[in-house]
């Protein structure tokens, strides 16, 4: 696919201003300890994914990407964090997310994820086109403080998003490291992730009426002695 | 033909001097101890005596009872076939080898021990464990001594052996001496004498093989006690064979038997001395020590296969 | 075209399960099914036996020596397991008074996984390969919490982060596949077409194809449960059905370690065979000893056999890290032989556990008193597994053990120490369970539910003794397709 | 013609078996009906295995190949010699034993029976098939079948724990053994084994010398762990007195050989060269096997348990001969080296016959009076005294006593001894004769062991067990073979010896003199002779005359009196030795070595309990130390699903940073 050069003029720094940005949420979720808010900042984190696939899309003129934005706006951005605001609201899930690490270090050790996903993907990033150099590490890097996010909070909700938040960062790999996977791939990675979230609400409901708390500590009862 | 009859001789010959020998050392050991002795024939007595008994058996006791006697009686008369006493290379020599003999010995030790567990008294019982052990520990030694004598002469043939140690005239063998040491223990264990056990006493905690007699009467025990007389002579018989073989001729020169006889005879004379000697010398051991006294027979035996290979004599 | 015929029997299932699929009735349609897409599987193999491997569906579809015995194995595991779960979930029906609804979810998501399986399998495409993965694991999530106790919950919700952020980690893998293969192939939908890859995997971008493995191989390494990604494999068997049991066991980790396969095969080509092999190897082992140890102290006779899994998975690994013709091919055969043996072996399980009322392996005594017939069933079994001739799983033994100690001879003693241990974990449990006498309060069932056990057994068994020679050739084939 | 049949023959007795023993299994819910056909049918297939072992002496090699589960690995079977000598073995043992099984197993339960029958069959059936193996595949099949068969018929009480355990204990060991053995096969036959390289491939194999030792070491401990040698013989005794006795009888007599043949085919016709150091170091565990075995043996309360450990200490002696055969043939002594096999092979035919008869009469005394502890038996001779006869014959010839067949290996054990001087190595040939002091050690309180087996349960009065009733026909008929067998074997010794001949050619390359007549000279008459015949025949004139001699003067009839209680004035079974009071002596001596311990029982009596010794240091704190690693290895496992996270998060990384 051909990009324009105007196109290249200022729609590439634009691809890196929306990257910079993923990465800035991430540890924005990394940090946090509210729910509420970790949930806006997961939506926030949709809505940059969306429009950087519309970018794509616009720059390399695949039309199935709009799509894949449209569908990425609407199920990352809008659709699963209001069914999670309201999950929220219906189990009385509230307070803060007690992490297990000490945010401070909690960030240091997202600083240093951070390093060394750049460092991972320096050899590749070289041989990269112009439009998606840098784009690896920062969506490995999204990736992994989105893992770390999940190691360090106890609630099952937070772990949730954490997992969506890795989801968000595959995606930003998949549309503007490699200008969109293919398209039935696509869809069916969006399936997949619709499906389980549909699940996990099941669960969350299960959990809920079995244990009445959403606390991890309930599920942490199956082990060797 | 000689052979034979010379096999017959010889047979004939260690069961009817077993008694005077054995009353030999009796009357020895009564001079040493400044006792008045019975007179040598005095074993001829008894036997008789008890041959004209009326011999009875336990209660609840099987054939084996009755068919010890018989049995350990035919073992020592077949080794008094085998041992070269008057002669080296008797027909029947070739049948059992050194080896094979130690396995008759056995064998009829192990009868002994059956018959005597067949009664179920304890000390008939006692006594056969005790023997069994002394035996056990013995036969390992016996044998040592003789493995250096085999080495040295190529051959486990008692025969050969002897032959082979006549050769070579008064060089003595570092390696034999040892040996001998070794086989003078054993012998003395094996024939129930002093320090192991005590032919005299009849006081049940510390006696051995007279335990196993105890039940046994008439003609069986005469048997019984004559077979260990026979056992006796053999045992000196052998000795004699392995350290001192000089004066036994090959079977072919029958002719000089006159001269040798009656050196074989001094021979035994003097072996009774030794041992009525050491008998009177010697306490008798509490049983426990017993197993140490055959460790350092075994020890002595291994002893001089060592210095066999060392000094290859 | 018959490939899509198989998916179509498998997935036609799915709707009408889950709309009638209760009861009696439910169970006979899941037979019902299950024949039709072994039937169609038959024919699939003898197409595959005619005119060899071949694609469908525009490439999206393959079907090649590799993946046709696997499948064959899926259709007969899957038959099996349908049978068995009738008789089961009547009594689990009674036992936790399940609902129809549940009745009906219980076997709707049984025939999507089945079919999921079966997609991943047939699929040419990475990324559906991948997207089947995820399918199955959604699918088995709601079968493990299906009886709703805490423990079927926590089992569920574990396996449901840990699986979902391993295939995370895979999916990014993929990503950064389809990178690689832009670059040679250019933008577009057939650059993830496992065919194409194969055929320019010397070109791919090593660096690249290092990383992508990596995440694969944390991804569906977390499904096949290699050591230190395991952890959810035990509590999810113990908890589950035991037909569930049966089937994750017996197929998923199959398929998971099939993915790694075929991304091996690329990477093989990538970077020479050496790095894949030293990762597979170093995750066999440690599975291997890992597991073996864990069994010596297990209670729960779900939870062994789970840990067996991941042993018998571990020492599959190992094989093909080995590599080599005869490795991989000892390799596929472990796979095949394992699937239908554990299979078994979680069948009779669950049907004992059914008649005493527990799980714990202290509980479960005199098997052979109280039914004569499933104690036989769960002894061979049970001595299949721990690779007794004839089993295949012998067989299979005999060549890794003759390759490592050609290829790796300082890694025989660990491997040895493996197997010793896991025979002195299980066996010992076994005896205790089939021999001596049988507590009360015992309700012995028919063992009409443990027929395929005996099916499956035969299986193995002429596995172990007299393989078609279609098979072997197919599996020669698919070792030298591995082998590169 | 001729040249392919033992093959076919043995090939066809080993289906006849199978079949036999499916038949058996249909069968079982006639129990007599079942006995009464089946076994004397599968008994005669034993002598035809024994005739095709006969024939396959004289007969060349012989080859067959199936197609096997991969076109290239093929069931191939072979038969020589060798296995020639030893199906004899089981061929002659099989058909007594299975004879004996034809009355024993009358009173067993319906089910149990069935399941009996096959894997009885399945068992001689694996035996036969172990001798039979022709590649590395084969063999290792038919090994482990040996082991299952013979685990299930030793768990058939499987009610009581103990033989569960034991079970258990014998297949982990059996287990473990064969995959050594499998490792040893692929050093010695390399890749070729996987393409079921056939052992013919494997023949000398070039190996440099690291390798060569290692793969000695490998199938030397896969064996020996069959063998029950030290440290490996913990299974031995609780396996054998678990099984019902015609299966032990099987166990010690066969079973055990069949470790014996492996090691000759792999270390004489694999290893053709041999290192010197192999041979010390056998001969060394082999004697260290025989005393630890029977110092056990003479302490033990139960009969067979007793023979168990006796039969560790003869395989001890068996591993003596055939190490100082290896030490001779790695000096290029091949006469000698002949001469110390055949006595280890002569003494395997012997144990196999004496062995067999014992365990066998043991089970007609588990019949006859209930019970095998020797502290409840006593007397026995008086109720049963058929098998009491039999059972003194094998006690006096497992004691080595002339003239019986015991005595025969041992002495041609203690000639090749003596002919060490020849050696080279002077302190090699100075170390050997303390080595046959050793054995002669071992056999003299071997014969303690077995007097006092003898003595106590057949002898004296009975203690517990006051009724007993004499075994069944069948059973004194088998045990009446084996008593047989015996004397045949101690009497003429130099017919077998005549036979051992092309199997020592096989092995060595060269027999020995060809024994004539009734004379036993295996170098010269010069050097050595023994003939046991004429010895019998010596000591039997002896005996007859002096009876008959006696008899006629002072023949008087006997009276029977009660016996005399040493002035005590009842006389209780109680005064008798008990079986531990007879080995009070050695347990004294070697006290270190028993650890025995007293403890007061239930009726307030002191009991003495012999253990272990390898058992408490060896194999506990082994298990300890897996149960140990076993815990830490789970505490991976413990539940907080955010540390499994962190498990896969950091395995990620490592690889990461590790491997790109």
């Amino acid at each position: 696919m051909t990009i324009t050069a105007q196109g290249l003029a200022w729609g590439i720094p634009l691809l890196r201003l929306l990257a910079a940005l993923l990465l800035l949420l991430a540890f924005a979720m990394l940090a946090q300890r509210r729910l509420l808010t970790l949930i806006h900042l997961l939506a926030w984190q949709g809505v940059v994914l969306a429009a950087g696939t519309a970018l794509v899309a616009l720059l390399t003129g695949q039309t199935e990407l709009w799509f894949s934005a449209a569908l990425t706006l609407g199920l990352k951005a809008i659709l699963i964090p209001t069914v999670l605001h309201r999950l929220l609201r219906r189990l009385q899930v509230h307070g803060d997310v007690e992490a297990v690490l000490n945010i401070p270090l909690t960030l240091l050790a997202g600083i240093a994820l951070v390093i060394f996903a750049f460092s991972l993907a320096a050899p590749i990033t070289a041989l990269t086109g112009p439009v998606t150099r840098g784009m690896v590490g920062i969506a490995l890097a999204a990736v992994l403080l989105a893992f770390l996010m999940m190691i360090t909070r106890r609630k099952a909700i937070s772990q949730v998003v954490g997992f969506l938040a890795i989801d968000n960062g595959l995606f930003f790999a998949a549309t503007s490291a490699t200008l969109g996977m293919p398209m039935i791939v696509e869809l069916g990675v969006a399936l997949d992730a619709l499906i389980g979230f549909v699940i996990l609400g099941v669960f969350f409901f299960q959990i809920r009426e079995t244990f009445d708390s959403m606390d991890l500590q309930n599920l942490e009862h199956i082990r060797e002695e | 033909m000689t052979g034979i009859l010379l096999e017959l001789a010889q047979v004939l010959l260690v069961a009817f001097l077993a008694p005077l020998f054995a009353g030999l050392l009796r009357a020895l050991r009564a001079i040493l101890q400044n006792r008045r002795p019975a007179g040598c024939w005095q074993n001829y007595r008894d036997l008789y005596r008890l041959f004209h008994k009326e011999s009875l058996q336990a209660e609840g006791t099987s054939w084996l009872f009755r068919f010890a006697p018989y049995g350990i009686f035919g073992a020592f008369c077949l080794a008094a076939a085998i041992v070269p006493i008057l002669a080296t290379g008797l027909p029947l020599a070739p049948a059992a080898d050194v080896i094979a003999l130690v396995g008759l010995f056995a064998l009829a030790r192990v009868f002994q021990v059956l018959a005597a567990m067949d009664t179920g008294t304890p000390f008939a019982t006692l006594g056969a464990h005790r023997e069994m052990l002394i035996a056990g520990l013995a036969e390992p030694a016996l044998l040592a001594t003789l493995f250096t004598a085999s080495l040295l002469s190529r051959s486990t043939s008692l025969s050969v052996i002897v032959a082979h140690l006549e050769q070579l005239r008064f060089a003595l063998h570092p390696s034999m001496v040892f040996a001998a040491a070794a086989f003078f223990i054993v012998l003395l264990a094996e024939n129930a004498r002093i320090p192991v056990d005590n032919p005299a006493t009849h006081l049940e905690l510390t006696m051995i093989h007279e335990a196993m007699l105890l039940e046994y009467s008439g003609r069986h025990l005469a048997l019984m006690e004559w077979g260990a007389q026979i056992k006796l002579t053999l045992y000196v018989a052998i000795g004699i064979a392995l350290f001192l073989p000089w004066g036994i001729v090959p079977t072919a020169e029958v002719a000089s038997l006159p001269v040798t006889l009656p050196v074989l005879l001094l021979k035994f004379a003097g072996a009774a001395v030794i041992l009525a000697l050491i008998e009177t010398l010697l306490a008798k051991l509490r049983l426990f020590r017993a197993p140490e006294f055959m460790a350092t027979a075994f020890l002595l035996g291994v002893i001089g296969l060592l210095t066999f290979f060392m000094l290859g004599a | 075209m018959l490939i899509l015929l198989v998916l179509a029997c498998a997935a036609m299932g799915i709707p009408l399960l889950a709309l009638w699929g209760d009861g009696r009735r439910g169970a006979a349609m899941f037979i019902g099914f299950n024949t039709l897409t072994l039937l169609a599987i038959l024919a699939l193999a003898i197409q595959v036996l005619q005119d060899g491997a071949f694609t469908a569906g525009g490439g999206q579809f393959l079907v090649d020596d590799l993946s046709i015995v696997l499948v064959l194995v899926d259709g007969v595991v899957g038959l099996s397991t349908a049978w068995f779960s009738r008789n089961y979930m009547l009594h689990e029906t009674v036992h936790w008074s399940l609902s129809r609804r549940r009745v009906r979810l219980y076997h709707a998501m049984f025939q999507t996984f089945l079919a999921t399986m079966l997609l991943a399998l047939l699929t040419n495409n990475m990324g559906i390969l991948w997207v089947a993965m995820e399918g199955a694991t959604l699918s088995t999530v709601l079968l493990v919490s299906l009886f709703r106790t805490a423990e079927g919950l926590e089992a569920a919700w574990k396996y449901f982060i840990l699986c979902g952020v391993g295939l995370a980690m895979a999916l990014f893998g993929t990503i950064l596949l389809y990178f690689a293969a832009q670059k040679i192939m250019g933008h577009g939908a057939d650059a993830l077409l496992w065919t194409h890859l194969a055929a320019v995997r010397h070109q791919l971008e090593p660096q690249v194809m290092a990383i992508a493995f990596i995440f694969m191989l944390v991804g569906y390494g977390t499904k096949i449960g290699l050591t230190p990604l395991n952890n959810w494999l035990p509590d999810a068997h113990a908890s589950g059905p035991s037909s569930v049991s049966a089937v994750l066991s017996g197929l998923l980790l199959n398929v998971a370690l099939y993915a790694i396969l075929r991304a091996k095969v690329l990477v093989d080509g990538a970077l020479g065979r050496d790095f894949a092999s030293h990762l597979l190897m170093g995750f066999g082992l440690l599975s291997l000893l890992v597991a073996g140890f864990s069994m010596l102290r297990q209670r729960d006779v779900k939870r062994l056999f789970a840990y067996s899994s991941i042993e018998h998975m571990g020492l599959a690994t190992f094989a093909f890290g080995i590599g080599g013709p005869l490795a991989s091919f000892a390799g596929l055969l472990h796979m095949v032989s394992h699937s239908l043996t554990k299979s078994s072996v979680f069948f009779s399980v669950g049907q004992a556990v059914q008649d005493v009322g527990s799980r714990e392996i202290q509980r479960i005594r005199g098997m052979l008193e109280f039914s004569p017939l499933l104690g036989w069933a769960f002894m061979l079994a049970v001595l299949f597994i721990l690779g007794m001739p004839p089993s295949g799983l012998f067989l299979s033994e005999f060549l890794i053990i003759t390759s490592t100690l050609q290829a790796q001879p300082w890694l025989t003693p660990l491997l040895l120490l493996g197997l010793g241990v896991a025979f002195a974990g299980i066996f010992p449990r076994m005896q205790g369970m089939v021999f001596g006498a049988h507590q009360e309060g015992v309700a012995r069932q028919s063992v009409v539910g443990i027929i395929p056990v005996f099916v499956q057994l035969t299986l193995v068994a002429m596995l172990g003794v007299f393989i078609p020679l279609t098979l072997v050739q197919w599996m020669q084939h698919a070792a030298q397709l591995l082998h590169g | 013609m001729i040249s392919c049949l033992p093959l076919d023959l043995a090939t066809g007795a080993l289906l006849l078996w199978l079949g036999l023993g499916l038949l058996g299994f249909l069968l079982g819910g006639w129990p007599t009906a079942a006995c009464r056909l089946i076994f004397p049918l599968s008994s005669v297939v034993a002598l035809l295995l024994a005739v095709s072992g006969f024939s396959a002496l004289t007969a060349p090699p012989d080859q067959l190949q199936l197609r096997g589960p991969l076109p290239a690995l093929p069931w191939s079977f072979q038969i020589d010699p060798l296995s020639g000598f030893f199906l004899i073995l089981l061929g002659l043992l099989a058909f007594a034993v299975t004879l004996f099984a034809t009355g024993y197993f009358r009173a067993l339960s319906r089910p149990a029976l069935r399941r009996l029958m096959l894997q009885y069959h399945t068992f001689l059936l694996g035996m036969g098939l172990v001798l039979l193996a022709a590649n590395a595949f084969t063999f290792l099949v038919a090994w482990e079948i040996m082991a299952l068969a013979s685990y299930f018929l030793v768990v058939t009480e499987h009610e009581e724990a103990g033989s569960r355990h034991a079970g258990f204990l014998y297949l982990l060991i059996a287990h473990l053994g064969a995959l050594a053995i499998l490792l040893g096969f692929v050093l010695l036959a390399g890749a070729a084994i996987a393409q079921g390289g056939p052992f013919s491939a494997m023949l000398h194999a070039p190996l440099d010398p690291f390798w060569a030792s290692a793969a000695f070491l490998l199938t030397f401990f896969g064996f020996s762990a069959k063998a029950g040698l030290l440290p490996l013989h913990i299974w031995l005794p609780d396996a054998h007195p678990a099984a019902p006795a015609p299966v032990s009888a099987l166990m010690s007599g066969a079973m055990l050989q069949m470790a014996f043949y492996g090691m000759l085919r792999v270390d004489f016709l694999f290893l053709g060269k041999l290192a010197t150091w192999w041979g010390p170091f056998v001969l060394g565990v082999g004697l260290a096997t025989a005393l630890f075995g029977v110092l056990f043996a003479a302490v033990q309360t139960d009969m067979k348990r007793l023979l168990a450990y006796s039969s560790i200490e003869n395989m001890g002696l068996i591993m003596v001969a055939f190490g100082l055969a290896l030490i001779f043939r790695a000096h290029g002594l091949g006469a000698l080296a002949a001469l110390a096999l055949a006595a280890a092979l002569y003494h395997a035919l012997n144990h196999a016959f004496f062995k067999g008869l014992l365990f066998l009469g043991s089970g007609s005394v588990l019949h006859g009076a209930g019970s095998v502890s020797m502290d409840r038996l006593g007397g026995l001779i008086r109720q049963m005294p058929q098998t009491a006869f039999f059972m003194l014959l094998g006690t006096l010839a497992i004691a080595g006593l002339p003239p019986l067949n015991g005595f025969v290996s041992e002495w041609l054990l203690l000639q090749a001894f003596l002919l060490s001087p020849a050696l080279p190595q002077s302190t090699l040939s100075a170390v050997l004769p303390l080595a046959a002091s050793g054995v002669v050690l071992a056999v003299a309180l071997a014969a303690y062991a077995m007097v006092k087996f003898y003595g106590i349960a057949f002898l004296g009065q009975a203690r517990g067990a006051r009724h007993a009733h004499e075994a069944g026909r069948w059973e004194r008929s088998a045990m009446a073979l084996l008593s047989v067998a015996c004397i045949f074997l101690g009497l003429f010794p130099g017919v077998l010896l005549n036979l051992l001949h092309p199997v020592l050619q096989e092995m060595l390359g060269q027999g020995f003199a060809v024994q004539q007549g009734l004379w036993l000279t295996p170098v010269s008459a010069q050097r050595a002779s023994y003939s046991p015949a004429i010895f019998f025949l010596g000591m039997a004139t002896a005996l007859g005359l002096s009876f008959l001699l006696i008899w006629s003067f002072f023949g008087r009839p006997l009276r029977r009196v009660p016996a005399w209680a040493c002035g005590f004035p009842v006389r209780t079974p109680a005064m008798q030795d008990s079986s531990l009071g007879f080995a009070q002596p050695l347990l004294r001596i070697f006290a270190p070595l028993y650890q025995a311990e007293r403890e007061v029982d239930g009726a307030g009596r002191w009991r003495m309990r012999i253990g272990e010794p390898l058992y408490r240091g060896f194999y506990q704190p082994l298990s300890l130390l897996a149960l140990w690693l076993s815990a830490q290895v789970l505490r991976l496992q413990q539940g907080r699903i955010t540390l499994y996270l962190l498990y896969s998060f950091l395995t990620l990384l490592i690889l990461l940073a590790v491997w790109r």
